[in-house]
C-alpha cells in the first residue's frame, strides 16, 4: 500500500491546462521543490491558491501560469510578490479575485460535492464589480434575502508540503494547516512531500495528531526541507536572509530560472 | 517621525516613547471580551497582547495562525510568532473555525488598509484599474468577509499621507458610510477608529467626512490636513491630545511583548535591513526551534 | 474568567418554548444528567437532536417536548426507543425528520451564519414527501441543477457531556465527537458537564487535543458519570446493564420520574 | 435456522458453520479499495473486519465512531469497540469528514433495512404511515444520503420473512430501480446485493423484481419464496449454493475478529439475555477500561 513516489513522477503527472493548487499561506509551508519542479517541467496551468506567496511567484514568473484564482498574494512581512506584480501590472493574466470567505465556502462546496456554497460575502464590495468573475448574487430559497452563490473550487491536482507523512499517504500537519485538509478532500490528485517519512502515524501520539487521512492522498515524497525558506512549525523557522534574498532577485528571469533548477533537483539533504 | 514623540502619562515617572508605542496604546483599547483578538499592522499585533496583558485576560490571542498559536498567552511579538507562542498555546483550529467565529461577532480586527476614504471605505487591493493595476498590492483576503460579519472594523494607516487618505479609494474592499451603504441596508462592517502616526479619527456615520478625535503630542491640525487627501471635517472647537501610552503600557511593550523591537517595522526604518536585524536577534532571543515538540 | 456553573443554575436558564439540543450520539455521551434535571424543571421544550438516544426517550417520556426534530432516534443494539415510539405512534408529537448529511448541513449552515446549505440528499426519497418539513427544491444559481436547500439549525441551548473540561470553558472530548463541536458553533447558548474539571486545558498534550474552544462554551459544570449509562470514551464503556434496565422500564412513567430524579439530583460522586 | 447450516469449503478440513458466518463471508467480498469500510449490522461490521484482515488491507475501518476507532488495525468486534480499536487507531476525524468521503465515492456500506422491496426500495424509518406508524423505527438516518453519493447499496436483511420483505416499503428511505429512478435521471446508490439468512439475491435493473442469486445449503427456492413477500423472479435453471464460508474465513471470524461471538446478535438468540451475556463475556475479556489513554 505503499504511496511513494519521486517529485519528478508527481510533476509528470500533471498536464498542460491542469488546475493546480499549492497548500500553506503567504510565507509558510509552501511546498517549494515540487513548484520549482513543476515550473521546470515547463507545463502551463491553470493556478488556484488561497493565500499565495513564493510558489504563486515562481510560477508567474517561470511563466508557466494561464490563469489565477487567489484571496491573497504576497510574501507577508517581506511585502508584495514582484512576479505577481508585473503578471497583474501587464493586464495580461486572467485572474479572480476571491475573498477569503469565499475561497474557504467555494472549497468546502466541492468537500461537499455541491457545485456551490451561499455566503454574505460580497455585498457593497467591488470583487463582485469586476470582469469575468465567476459569482452571482441570488434569492435564499427558503428566506429570499440576498446572498452570493460562489461555485467548487475543485483543483485537479494539489502539492502540500507536511511536517511528517507515512508511507500510505497519512499526513501530519503541526503548525496552521490552513485550507490543506480541505483542498485535499476538494482536490482530484494529492500530492505530499514531507520533511520525513515515517513507517506509520501516529507515532507515540493519539489519533489526534495525524492532519490528513490516506484516503484523500494519491502520492508522497519525503523531501526534507521541501517548503524551501518557507516556515515549517516546529522544524524550520522562516529563513528571513534566504527570503529576502528571494525577493530582491526573482523578478529577474535568469536568477529565478537557476533558483528553481537548483531547488528542483536538490537530493533530499540527509 | 521616528524616536521619541511625546512623554509618557499615568502616575509613574515619565518618560519618552515613540509613535508605535503611542498607536499601539491607543489600539490596546479595542480588544475586550470573549473574542479573538486580531492585528493586522505589526503595531496592533502588539496592541492584542497588550490588551491581554494588562487589560482583558479573556481575549483570545492568534500570535502566529490558527493552528499553533491558538489562544495563547501574551508572549513577546516575534518573527516567528508560533515558536514563542506554541507553548502555551490551549487549542488548534483551522480557518473555517476562524470564519465561523467571525459570523457569530466573537472577532476584533484592526486592519492596516493601503488606501482610506474620506467615507471610510478601505482597500488593500490594487492601486489603479483592478483590470491592469498600477501597483497589484495583495487581494482583497478577508476585509469584504469582515465588513458583513462584524460590527465594526478598526483601520491603522502606518503613513498618513495624501497617497494613503484618499478622495476615493481604488477598489472597494471594505465600503464606507453614505448612501450606497444605506441603500444595502448594510448596518454591519461600519468604519470605525482610524489611527494613524498622527491622530486618532472617526468617520461621519452619513458619509460626510473623516473627523479628528485626537492628535498625537506635537501634531497640529495643519499638519494633519496637509497629508490628508481629502478635506476634513472642521473640529468644534481645541482638538484633545491623544492621551499618551501609559507607564504600565510602555513598560509591558518594551520589556514583556515586545523585547525584541518588531515594532519598529511599521516605523520610518521599515525595510529589508532592519527586517534581517531583527531576524538575526530573534535567533539569539527566542533559541528558535522550539519549545513544545 | 471562570465559567463553573451548577446543573441548577443550566437549567433555569432554560426558558419554555426554547429550541434545545444534545451532544453525542445514540447510546455514546449522552448528557443523562442534564437531560434528566431538565425533565424534573417542566419546562416544555423544543428539541432538535442530531441522533437521539435515552436523551430524547427521556424528554419524551417526562412529556416536557413540543416538538422533535432528529435524524436518528434509537438504542443501538439495544434496540427502538419505548417513549419515541410512543410519541410517535400517538401521532401527538409534531417531528422533523432529517436525514443525516441534511442535518449535518443545517448546523453548518448555522456555524457560517447563512439562512440555508444546499445539499444532494432529499432526492427520490419520502423526506420530502411528508406533511410539514422545511426544505425546499430549488435550481441552483449557477449549474440549474435541482438541489434541496435546508434551514440553518440554530438551538438556542445545546448540553454536551465531555471527558473533560476547564474551568474557562475549553472542552476535550476524546471519543467520537458527533456534531457536538459544531453544535456548540451553532448553538446560543452551550452548557457542558463534564466528567472532570481541570485547571487548564491541555494538559501535557499538544494543542490538537483540545476539542472545542471556550469561545463557543457559556458555562461548565464538573459531573463525573454525567452520561449515566451512556458510553464515554474512554472512562466509561456502555453500561449494557443499566441500559437494559432503563429500556425495560423507561416506558412506566412512574419509574421514570424516579429515576430522572435520582439522576438529576445525584451528587458528584467522587 | 440456529446452530451448524452448512460445511466449511476450500482445502482444510471441512467443518460446520452457521448462517450468520455465511453472511459474513458473502458480504467481506464488498469491501475492495481506498474506502472506509461499514457495516449497519452485525454480521456487515464482522465482514468488514474479515475483509481487511484476509482480501483488502488497504480499507478504511472506523470501528466504535468517527474518532478513536478511525482506519485501526482487524481488531475483534465488541460491544464498545473503541476500547478495543483505539489503540491501533491512526487518526481522529469527524462526521463532516465523513460525509465528505461518502460524498466522494469513498465509502462502502452495507446496510440492515427493516424493509425492502421488489424493486429494492428499502425502508428503517417507519412500519405504517409516517404521520402516526404502526412502529416508529429509527428515521431515515443517511441512507438517502447514501443513495445520491454512493455507486451501489448493499443489503443484509437479518430475518428473511414476508414482513421485511415487501410488495412496497411503507416509507422510502432508499429508491429503488423502476420508472421514478429513470425520470428522476438518478443513477447512483443502485440497490446491489441483498444477503438474508436464506440466500443472497439482487434486483432487476428495470425494477421488474427481485432474483436469487444463490441460495444458502439446504434452502430450497420454495422455501424462499414462501418467505417473501412478493413473487420472487423465476430462475433460469438450477440455483446455486452460496459458497460456504473457507477454513482460514471460519478461523479469522472466530479465532481474531469475533472470539466474542457478538455475530449472534444477529442470529435468533438475539435479545436481551443474550446482549447482558456477550456483556458480561466482554468485561472479561478485553478489561475495559481500555489501552492508549
Amino acid at each position: 500500500m505503499s504511496k511513494v513516489l519521486s517529485l519528478g513522477e508527481m510533476v509528470t503527472a500533471v498536464p498542460p491546462g491542469a488546475l493546480v493548487s499549492f497548500g500553506g499561506g503567504g510565507m509558510a509551508r509552501k511546498p517549494m521543490a515540487a513548484v520549482a519542479a513543476l515550473a521546470m517541467s515547463h507545463t502551463p496551468v491553470r493556478l488556484s491558491v488561497f493565500l499565495g506567496g513564493p510558489d504563486v511567484d515562481l510560477m508567474l514568473g517561470a511563466g508557466e501560469v494561464q490563469s489565477l484564482d487567489f484571496a491573497y498574494v504576497g510574501f507577508d512581512l517581506l511585502g508584495l510578490s514582484p512576479n505577481f506584480r508585473r503578471a497583474r501590472e501587464s493586464g495580461g493574466l486572467p485572474v479572480v479575485e476571491w475573498t477569503e470567505a469565499m475561497y474557504i465556502a467555494g472549497v468546502e462546496a466541492a468537500t461537499h460535492h455541491v457545485p456551490f456554497m451561499p455566503t454574505r460575502s460580497g455585498l457593497g464590495v467591488d470583487v463582485l464589480e469586476v470582469p469575468g468573475h465567476p459569482f452571482r448574487r441570488f434569492p435564499c430559497p427558503l428566506t429570499g434575502e440576498t446572498l452570493t452563490a460562489v461555485p467548487a473550487i475543485r483543483p485537479d491536482f494539489l502539492f502540500i508540503h507536511a511536517t511528517e507523512a507515512d508511507r500510505a499517504g497519512n499526513v501530519r500537519i503541526t503548525g496552521d494547516g490552513f485550507l490543506d485538509p480541505y483542498l485535499a478532500r476538494a482536490s482530484g490528485t494529492v500530492f505530499v512531500t514531507a520533511d520525513r517519512l515515517v513507517d506509520q502515524l501516529p507515532p507515540d501520539l493519539s489519533e489526534h495528531e495525524t492532519t490528513i487521512s490516506r484516503l484523500w492522498v494519491t502520492g508522497v515524497a519525503e523531501l526534507p526541507r521541501g517548503a524551501a525558506f518557507t516556515a515549517v512549525f516546529p522544524q524550520w523557522p522562516l529563513d528571513y536572509a534566504a527570503a529576502g534574498e528571494y525577493a530582491a532577485h526573482c523578478g529577474d528571469a535568469g536568477w529565478l530560472r537557476d533558483y528553481a533548477a537548483g531547488l528542483a533537483t536538490a537530493e533530499p539533504a540527509r | 517621525m521616528s524616536g521619541a514623540v511625546g512623554t509618557a502619562g499615568a502616575a509613574g515617572a515619565a518618560g519618552e516613547f515613540t509613535v508605535e508605542e503611542q498607536v499601539i496604546s491607543v489600539l490596546a483599547q479595542i480588544y475586550r471580551g470573549q473574542v479573538i483578538a486580531v492585528g493586522a499592522t505589526v503595531c496592533a499585533d502588539i496592541a492584542t497582547r497588550l490588551a491581554k496583558a494588562l487589560y482583558a485576560p479573556e481575549i483570545v490571542l492568534m500570535a502566529g495562525g490558527s493552528m499553533a498559536g491558538y489562544d495563547c498567552a501574551a508572549t513577546p511579538k516575534a518573527l516567528n510568532d508560533e515558536w514563542v507562542a506554541s507553548p502555551s498555546s490551549v487549542r488548534g483550529s483551522d480557518w473555517i473555525e476562524t470564519f465561523d467565529l467571525i459570523s457569530a461577532g466573537k472577532y476584533a480586527i484592526c486592519m492596516g488598509p493601503v488606501q482610506v476614504d474620506r467615507t471610510g471605505s478601505c482597500n488593500i487591493s490594487v492601486l489603479g484599474d483592478w483590470r491592469r493595476p498600477k501597483v497589484a498590492l495583495i487581494g482583497a483576503r478577508g476585509i469584504p468577509d469582515d465588513m458583513v460579519r462584524l460590527e465594526e472594523l478598526t483601520f491603522h494607516v502606518r503613513r498618513h499621507t495624501p497617497r494613503a487618505l484618499v478622495e476615493k479609494v481604488d477598489f472597494r474592499c471594505g465600503l464606507g458610510f453614505g448612501p450606497e451603504r444605506d441603500e444595502l441596508g448594510l448596518t454591519l462592517g461600519r468604519p470605525g477608529m482610524l489611527v494613524t502616526d498622527l491622530g486618532v479619527f472617526d468617520f461621519d456615520e452619513h458619509g460626510a467626512g473623516l473627523r479628528v478625535r485626537s492628535l498625537h503630542a506635537g501634531v497640529s491640525f495643519e499638519q494633519v490636513q496637509a497629508a490628508t487627501g481629502f478635506e476634513l471635517l472642521a473640529p468644534s472647537g481645541k482638538l484633545p491630545v491623544t492621551p499618551p501610552p501609559t507607564e504600565a503600557e510602555l513598560a509591558c511593550i518594551r520589556d514583556e511583548i515586545d523585547p525584541l523591537g518588531v515594532r519598529r517595522l511599521d516605523g520610518p526604518e521599515a525595510g529589508p535591513a532592519l527586517l534581517a536585524e531583527l531576524a538575526e536577534r530573534e535567533r539569539e532571543l527566542f533559541a528558535i526551534p522550539g519549545a513544545r515538540r
